[in-house]
């Protein structure tokens, strides 16, 4: 590098003597690493279910009604004998499952429809927009219940319902990202340059909104699960099969059951609490550390 | 606009509550090893009417443990406190308190029977007796009978009660679509009903029934003031404020929640009249039926009744502290699987059901000994049952080998050589766990589609027909001639009260046969062989005998007090249905 | 002015909007004649079957086009007719006007708890920013968030009505006491969530605000610290926490379906679950709407609300 | 005694990337009635030091070395003086006044506030006062202004009614944080001029910070130069500008284009960037721009030293005239 | 020769001519809010046009309508033979790549999560003038604007502010403009660096002949850079012509106030504003300055001032100056 006393300022090179900032494995921080993995325990846990050595989940009596934790038995029984663990592992599938398509529908819709409307503004943002106001408006939880009760409590309606209810909070946030995006000069730059709409939504829009809609998602997801576990909790999600809303609910409605064994309740709340808690505070890490760097600016 | 549409639908909805008792909320389960004898057997009825005496245990039976202090403080006059308010939790609720339209299941029976009071009563031997009647006298081929009426009996709202009044109310009770299905067929087609003078009305049977009286100890036996009925066609709402001869008037109701009933101070009996001044019921909105318990326990209430197995043991658990009344007699609760269509039609797959049901995993994890395990129809608990009957189950080594040929017969009901069926109940947790059970044991032999419905649909499409196997809650009355309209070819049709559709003629023969007798050991033995008929048919599975529990703060006395108004013991109570205007508070 | 007037616009069109949702999800999603009628709607067969299906097209104007009937339905809706439950016959608004008063004291009860508790508490830890106590409470303010309502509603359950006996186990409006008391665990459930939402956010703002110019000035004038910070600096940053309490209005309407089920509370979310378990959808309609109109209400307050909190905030002009 | 004397401050904040050295080794001093200016880029640590004098630093700042207000020790007063110093004895105007006032609360409100918490003046007395101070600010309609709230006033306006809160309770001590930045340049003279005035008028220590070297020219006694959290020369205003010894000071001022250069003349600019404050100091923070610069300023700090011709004209260099490599300035 | 806009005065060579420019904004409600009114000059080929005024005056607005950024309300912008405003988009966005442009703050005008080298050559990749345009040619610039190539991975918030601007800079000159608006592009500046920047620029015009609108509100920086200067006051022109003519003898009262402000000018104070700048949304009738004006006589308040020639290329909009004895009022 060229001595910047000797050099004329103009043409000097800068010196960057900052050192490389951290790597992003570093800043997203111990908590994230251990909560990514937690996350993938239980995805992994719920993918293997059928080849891992874990009792029947259909299979009653295994331990007495209500039995306690005992080796063999980690999570004890439920009302029916059946191996909690092993219910809690199968549960995870359908929660996983209607999360991850919830998800995938509420952002793909939402967030097209969002960034859409954020950049091209005019009717067609006034439109959306008001449209996503009437969907806000509508009582969330009644609705994903009436479309799960009137097309069919399968594991795709269900995910459909949960994902319409995604649509409008993810595209009003993809909305506002984009319009804050798209008010910085460098979207003006790219104009001026002569880049076409196509080009600067997805060149220059894209990567600035996509990556905290991603750390969305994964909020996003957490709220999926719970909201199946709502209906499931309410005996309104997925028929035939269990996920950890119903085996909540089935351990926890009665009193006597509660007292007699809350383990049954207990540990899917626990696996279920942390679930999403993981996916919380990874989402909120990887937001905090991208948006940090932005503000670094 | 709705009106008429909800009314249609009602119709569907309650034809099916009758046979369900409590559809929704509450489930099933109980079942009791209460050993407590039933003195069913001895019923030649030798009328040592015990009056205001300890009871006399048959039909309701009141648990060792609570018997003391209930005979102490009912014994103890010097402790009755005259008024007072009491506080009562049911299970369930009606759509309408009006007798008929709406089917009545055990809870609001129980407000029914304060306001209207019937005819006729089962006494606690399961003999009915004259209640507002005075006398019956059949013809002699038991085609038609005579009914006096008691003189003086007036409604609470002044109306006399007279032949006219009953003729009012059963020809209202036979226009309606759906009350009538159950009790048309045994009567006349033509005139059921005839007003012979003031106080005689003559009822014409479509067979010789010995046992028409018994049919007035029911809903039909309910009669409501003219004024009140007519009132009614014109104001749908009145059908939540009746007007009977009862020893109650409802003062204030709201519907699914509470009722208020206050003493009927122009009751005709004064003998009789309610020593209680005022009773408030509620009604239990979800499945809570623990919590209710903790409420009694509590003080917060005074009387609950329910059938759910964990509250009862946990009433149990409470021993003396706690006035607790049994009565399995009331209630079955069965699986029904439907004869009409594929592969239900079947008996070999009916049979390969029955064997492979887990009789004792249900009675383990559901039951846990709340109730007795159930046989047949007929629990112990009533003059009906027969030790010797025993149904298949627990028994999977039986279900392959009717499976396999069944299957090799018919292999479009089949998948790898199991059958192909539906399995359908409505949302409830105990159904819920129940449906887990049976999965579980069922699901070596048959492919289980689980159709989890709602209450009102589930009640819907049994009620047509629609559905393979199904959970079901089964009314039980008094006389067993009753019941046989679930039984008979008669009453299946598109609409059927005979759910599982199940025909034979050479049953319905012997129905006829039981209800022409007179003689209680002829019948007996009829029944045993239409029991055998139904268990060789494998139509349904009886899973267990309700257990109907009563308790009460033992403050409550007068549980097992009622009598007629001629002095005939009645049963403390019968399917959680207690007679309030004996009740009352101890200091 | 002229802003109250377009607002009112906008409220009766999202009102409009989603009473056509809710309708159309109706008729649209399935067979509008099997979503009144049940299985008689296509299971059964035989005359009198005929006749309650033809009875039902003629009741409900299943041969009119869809948005005649969506504006008949309107037009009672209006008028307070919110027609009459499948169940049992009785008037919907007869229900509702018993149910939402229950609903809407849990939500008053659940609001309060809420603000009284969130607000000290952000105060506090804005006041000690990223010192120990203030990353601790994060901590806990970030787990209360992750809690889904259900699971909480169990575990509280377990351990205050069960487990030690402090609360009851039923809901109970004997007295405004016991109403109180027994709804104590349904509102401290729905309040759960919300106090860590406001906590956080509000937390948020007021450590931005803190670090404003004007803040600095009032700490130069020599003001107490608590002084600055509840005078100066609590209203401006009460924002988000506002604009929150509205949308929070639908989750908690949310909520107390579940809660409300659970507890055994008599109110419209329990009473709306039984609808829609029971497809009693002249109910689920009903409620619909009266939630909307309430959350509608509502938000428009919060926005009402902002001029009184920011005077910049203007209506008109 | 001089009003205000600093000494040997020095601020570090903790952040999450390590500590900040955001300032270090200021010393200066003003004494009543006179003027001061504190000239600096964004990040030379002026605004740091007054915040330190002010107490407005944030609990992660680490204070170290002394500031005395009239003998009195400033970073450990007894809490009974505490209470009533800030906004009594000393006061400060913001750079913002767009930002300074509280957009929620009436400008009387806000006024009358510091009045009545130290002063304990009824409601009636303060706003009489207030009235008092918005005419002495030459605010226009005082009595109007008074029950407005700040977004109905324009920026100027809005920086005379801080400057008018400032001076509420008297202060003998009014620090400016660049008071006129934020300003249009027609505005920005008579804010100034404002501020000078009132200083004369009312005797008071005026400490102007600012980034801008024509501001302080005309109105201050002395300057302090700062430069990477540091005081890189101080002297008397008329002996900086007719003798600037700093090649920091040297250099700021010949990158600066003034009016009175002919259209295209070209700028000496300072090459490179402003320093990294995380770094802790251990060389001088100016060595890698500097054209003067030599070994040792690379690896050593130079000290706070006057200057052999004058006593009272300060510098840190250990290079200042460009012999260690014989280029002259 | 040069002159203000209008028709008469126009000499051939001006590059870019505005004509009678205005542009609204919408407010609240129905109002509106004139930020240009009626705004005419000329910019020639190779020159720098400074643009100064106070914030709200309107000089950024009307250097971001000349690119069509918003579209002004009405009026015309001729570039050479090109009527912009008149272009389809295609058109536009081949014409905008000879008029590019800088901003003031550097760090929004680039995309945080583009790598420098992908900010750069963004205008190469539009294009495809890659075959023009060759890595190493682009390397060149990188390092002509002072930036090391070999941090051209680096994303924008590993460099300073003003590393940023030089970033900029190299981005607008890889589509070879004609014409570079430079909005306010040292404010955000610190002083030590603005200097660095504004060589750079000074450099680069002379390498790149290009022509330049310098829009800044600091008078010391426009004069630095400017080879004719615009005062613009409240959407319209005070004044305009050659900068030492008018820094030397300013004739507008607004522009005499407008440098007598400038710390250490050593003007005299007479030019002292009265009152507040008025709201933009009901601006003053007649000569807009006249509210603030220390020699406003009564005509000022009702008619708008038309621009009287102070010298060969200096005019101003004022009533109450005098014009020099050779120079005679100049119809609009």
């Amino acid at each position: 590098m060229a001595d910047a006393s000797t050099i004329d300022g103009s043409t000097a090179f800068e010196v960057i003597d900052e050192p490389a900032p951290p790597s992003v494995a570093r800043q997203l921080g111990l908590g994230f690493w251990l909560s990514s993995a937690f996350v993938v325990l239980v995805v992994a846990l719920a993918l293997l279910a059928p080849i891992l050595p874990i009792a029947d989940p259909d299979q009653t009596a295994i331990g007495g009604r209500l039995e306690g934790p005992r080796p063999g038995l980690w999570f004890g029984a439920d009302s029916t004998g059946r191996d909690v663990l092993s219910l809690t592992i199968w549960g995870s599938r359908i929660s996983l499952l209607v999360g991850f398509i919830a998800i995938v529908i509420g952002f793909s819709i939402g967030g097209t429809v969002g960034i859409a409307a954020g950049y091209f503004r005019g009717l067609f943002d006034k439109v959306v927009s008001f449209i996503f106001v009437t969907l806000l408006s509508f009582p969330a939880l009644i609705l994903a219940i009436l479309i799960t009760t009137l097309l069919g409590r399968t594991v795709l309606w269900v995910s459909v319902s949960l994902g319409v209810l995604a649509i409008a909070p993810v595209g009003r946030l993809a909305r506002a990202q984009t319009l804050v995006f798209a008010e910085r000069e460098f979207v003006t730059a790219a104009r001026i340059l002569g880049a076409s709409d196509r080009r600067i939504l997805v060149k220059e829009l894209l990567p600035n909104v996509v990556i905290p809609m991603s750390a969305l998602a994964l909020l996003g997801m957490g709220i999926a699960i719970v909201a199946e576990g709502t209906l499931a909790f309410l005996a309104i999600s997925v028929e035939d099969g269990f996920s950890w809303g119903r085996q909540i609910q089935d351990a926890g409605s009665s009193v006597r059951d509660l007292e007699e064994g809350p383990h049954a309740a207990l540990f899917p709340i626990g696996v279920l609490f942390l679930t999403v808690l993981s996916l919380n505070y990874a989402g909120d890490r990887i937001r905090d550390v991208f948006d940090a760097k932005e503000l670094q600016l | 606009m709705l009106k008429t549409q909800s009314r249609w639908l009602a119709i569907l909805l309650a034809l099916a509550v009758i046979a369900t008792a409590c559809g929704g909320g509450s489930t099933d389960d109980a079942q009791s090893e209460s050993g407590d004898t039933t003195e069913a057997d001895d019923s030649s009825g030798d009328d040592d009417s015990g009056g205001d005496s300890d009871g006399d245990d048959s039909g309701g039976n009141v648990d060792e443990s609570a018997d003391g202090s209930d005979v102490a403080s009912a014994d103890d006059g010097a402790d009755v406190q005259t008024g007072g308010e009491l506080r009562i939790a049911l299970q369930t609720e009606a759509d309408t308190l009006n007798p008929t339209n709406t089917p009545l299941n055990r809870a609001p029976t129980l407000i029914a029977t304060a306001i209207f009071d019937t005819l006729v009563v089962i006494d606690a031997e399961g003999q009915w007796q004259n209640n507002l009647s005075e006398s019956w006298t059949p013809n002699d081929d038991f085609t038609s009978w005579d009914m006096t009426l008691r003189e003086g009996i007036t409604f609470s709202d002044g109306e006399p009660f007279n032949a006219a009044a009953v003729v009012a109310t059963v020809d209202a009770f036979f226009s309606d679509p759906l009350t009538s299905l159950v009790f048309a067929p045994a009567f006349d087609a033509e005139t059921p009903v005839e007003l012979i003078d003031d106080l005689t009305v003559r009822f014409n049977a479509s067979t010789p029934n010995a046992q028409l009286p018994t049919y007035f100890a029911e809903q039909i036996g309910m009669i409501g003031s003219p004024a009140w009925l007519a009132a009614r066609n014109d104001d749908p709402s009145l059908d939540q404020m009746p007007i009977g001869a009862g020893p109650f008037v409802i003062e204030e109701r709201v519907q699914d929640r509470s009722t208020v009933l206050v003493r009927n101070e122009n009751y005709w009996n004064p003998d009789q009249a309610a020593i209680l001044d005022r009773i408030e019921l509620f009604t239990d909105s979800e499945g809570q039926a623990d919590s209710t318990v903790s409420s009694l326990l509590a003080g917060d209430i005074d009387l609950l009744h329910l059938t759910d197995a964990t509250p009862i043991l946990q009433l149990r658990d409470e021993g003396d502290a706690i006035t607790r009344i049994e009565d399995q007699s009331g209630e079955e609760f069965i699986m029904l699987m439907n004869a009409t269509i594929a592969p239900f039609d079947d008996i070999r797959v009916r049979e390969a059901a029955t064997a492979a049901f887990p009789q004792s995993a249900y009675a383990e994890f559901i039951t846990q000994g709340s109730a007795d395990s159930a046989q047949t129809l007929f629990s112990a608990d009533t003059p009906w049952h027969n030790p010797d009957l025993v149904q298949l189950g627990d028994q999977p080594e039986l279900a392959g080998p009717l499976v396999e040929s069944y299957c090799a017969d018919v292999p479009e009901q089949c998948t790898d050589g199991r059958v192909d069926i539906e399995y359908q109940h409505d949302i409830s947790d105990e159904l819920t766990r129940m449906a887990t059970l049976v999965g579980d044991s069922w699901s070596e032999f048959f492919n289980i589609t689980l159709d989890v419905v709602p209450n009102d649909q589930h009640i819907t499409q049994v009620t047509l027909g629609a559905y393979d196997t199904a959970t079901w809650r089964y009314h039980g009355f008094s006389d067993p001639d009753v019941d046989s309209i679930f039984l008979s070819c008669n009453t299946i049709g598109a609409l059927s009260i005979n759910f599982s559709r199940n025909c034979n003629p050479e049953r319905d023969a012997l129905i006829a046969q039981q209800r022409a007798s007179t003689d209680f050991d002829e019948r007996y033995a009829i029944w045993t062989d239409i029991q055998q008929n139904l268990i060789d048919s494998f139509h349904y599975i009886v899973v267990e005998h309700t257990n109907w529990v009563v308790a009460a703060d033992p403050a409550v006395g007068g549980i097992c007090d009622a009598t007629t108004p001629d002095g005939i013991a009645l049963p403390c109570q019968n399917g959680g249905v207690v007679r309030l205007p004996q009740l009352f508070l101890t200091n | 002015m002229k802003f109250v007037a377009g607002r009112l616009v906008q409220m009766v069109l999202v009102v409009l909007s989603v009473t056509l949702l809710a309708f159309a999800a109706l008729n649209f999603l399935g067979d509008p004649l099997f979503n009144i009628l049940g299985p008689i709607a296509d299971e059964a067969s035989g005359p009198e079957f005929d006749e309650v299906r033809a009875q039902a097209r003629a009741d409900f104007n299943l041969d009119e086009p869809f948005l005649v009937r969506y504006g008949l339905w309107l037009g009672d809706m209006a008028q307070g007719d919110f027609g009459r439950s499948f169940a049992n016959g009785t008037t919907v608004s007869s229900e509702i006007s018993r149910q939402l008063p229950v609903t809407i004291q849990l939500m008053i009860y659940a609001q309060l708890l809420s603000v009284l508790i969130s607000v000290p508490w952000a105060l506090w830890s804005a006041s000690r920013a990223n010192r120990f106590v203030d990353k601790a409470s994060t901590v806990v303010s970030f787990g209360m968030l992750g809690i889904p309502v259900f699971a909480l509603a169990v575990v509280v359950f377990w351990l205050f009505a069960v487990r030690f006996d402090i609360f009851p186990t039923r809901f109970d409006d004997e007295t405004i006491r016991t109403r109180l008391v027994s709804m104590f665990l349904p509102a401290m459930v729905l309040a759960v969530p919300l106090i860590a939402t406001y906590q956080r956010l509000l937390r948020t703002d007021l450590i931005s605000t803190l670090q404003e110019d004007f803040i600095s000035v009032a700490r130069a004038k020599g003001l107490p610290r608590w002084r600055v910070l509840v005078r100066h600096a609590l209203r401006p940053s009460l924002f988000s926490m506002l604009t929150v309490f509205g949308i929070q209005t639908g989750a908690l309407i949310g909520g107390s379906l579940i809660v409300e089920s659970y507890f055994a509370v008599p109110g419209i979310g329990a009473g709306v679950v039984e609808a829609i378990i029971r497809d009693d959808f002249p109910v689920v309609l009903a409620v619909v709407v009266v939630v909307t109109v309430i959350f509608v209400i509502v938000n428009f307050l919060v926005d009402l609300l902002y001029s009184f909190l920011d005077p910049r905030v203007q209506f008109d002009g | 005694m001089a009003l205000l004397e600093v000494k040997d401050l020095a601020v570090t904040f903790a952040t999450a990337s390590g500590p900040v050295y955001a300032v270090s080794n200021v010393n200066f001093s003003v004494e009543r009635g006179e003027a001061l200016g504190i000239v600096g880029e964004s990040g030379s640590g002026k605004s740091v030091t007054v915040k330190s004098l002010m107490n407005l630093l944030p609990s992660t700042a680490t204070i170290t070395g002394s500031a005395t207000y009239d003998g009195l020790d400033m970073f450990n007063l007894a809490s009974s003086r505490r209470k009533h110093f800030y906004g009594v004895d000393v006061a400060m105007v913001f750079q913002n006044p767009m930002t300074s006032l509280n957009p929620v609360k009436r400008i009387g409100v806000q006024l009358t506030e510091g009045m009545r918490y130290h002063r304990n003046l009824s409601k009636s007395a303060a706003k009489s006062r207030a009235l008092e101070l918005l005419d002495m600010v030459r605010i226009p309609d005082s009595a109007k202004r008074f029950s407005q709230y700040p977004h109905e006033l324009s920026g100027g306006m809005r920086q005379r009614v801080v400057i008018a809160m400032a001076l509420a309770n008297d202060p003998a001590l009014l620090i400016a944080d660049e008071p006129t930045t934020a300003l249009d340049v027609t505005v920005q003279r008579d804010i100034l001029d404002l501020l000078d005035g009132l200083r004369r008028d009312l005797d008071m220590a005026l400490v102007l910070i600012t980034h801008d070297l024509g501001v302080v020219r005309d109105r201050t006694d002395d300057i302090v130069v700062m430069y990477g959290g540091r005081v890189m020369e101080s002297a008397s205003t008329a002996e900086l500008f007719a003798n600037t010894i700093h090649p920091y000071s040297r250099a700021l001022r010949r990158s600066i284009p003034d009016m009175s250069m002919p259209r295209g003349t070209r700028l000496d600019p300072i090459p490179g960037s402003p320093p990294d404050l995380a770094i802790a100091p251990a060389a001088c923070p100016f060595a890698p721009r500097c054209v003067n610069v030599d070994a040792i300023c690379k690896f050593s700090l130079p000290e706070l030293a006057p200057d052999t011709a004058n006593s009272e004209h300060l510098f840190a260099c250990f290079n200042p005239h460009g012999e260690l490599n014989e280029e002259s300035i | 020769m040069v002159g203000v806009g209008s028709e008469s005065l126009r000499g051939d060579d001006a590059l870019l001519r505005v004509e009678h420019l205005i542009v609204e904004f919408k407010g609240r409600g129905r109002s509106k809010l004139q930020a240009v009114s009626d705004v005419s000059f000329d910019v020639f080929a190779g020159e720098t046009l400074g643009i100064v005024g106070e914030s709200g005056c309107g000089k950024s607005t009307t250097a971001k309508a000349i690119i069509q950024i918003p579209p002004p309300t009405s009026g015309t912008i001729r570039y050479g033979d090109t009527v912009v405003n008149e272009l389809d988009k295609d058109a536009l966005r081949e014409t905008r790549t000879d008029l590019q442009m800088i901003f003031q703050d550097p760090i929004s005008a680039l995309n945080p999560r583009r790598s420098v080298w992908d900010i750069i050559r963004e205008g190469v990749e539009i294009w495809e003038t890659g075959d023009r345009w060759t890595d190493e040619r682009l390397v060149e610039l990188i390092e002509s604007v002072g930036i090391d190539p070999q941090y051209r991975d680096r994303k924008p918030f590993q460099f300073s502010g003003g590393q940023c601007q030089r970033i900029s800079i190299a981005r607008a000159l890889a589509l070879d403009p004609e014409v570079l608006i430079c909005d306010e592009p040292v404010s955000a500046l610190d002083v030590s660096v603005q200097a660095q920047i504004l060589n750079l620029l000074d450099d680069l015009q002379t390498e790149h002949e290009l022509t330049m609108l310098f829009i800044s509100h600091d008078l010391a920086v426009v004069r630095n850079v400017s080879d004719r200067v615009l005062v613009m006051y409240l959407g319209r022109i005070a004044e305009i012509g050659d900068a030492d003519s008018i820094f030397d003898n300013p004739q507008h009262p607004y522009t005499q106030a407008l440098l007598s402000a400038v710390p250490g000018s050593g003007m005299s104070d007479d030019g002292s504003l009265a009152g507040d700048l008025p709201s933009p949304l009901d601006p003053p009738t007649g000569c807009r300055f006249h509210t603030r004006c220390s020699q406003a006589i009564d005509i000022c308040a009702t008619e708008i001032p038309e621009f009287k020639q102070f010298g060969t290329d200096h005019w101003a909009a004022c009533h109450v100056a005098s014009p020099n004895p050779d120079g005679a009022p100049v119809n609009l």
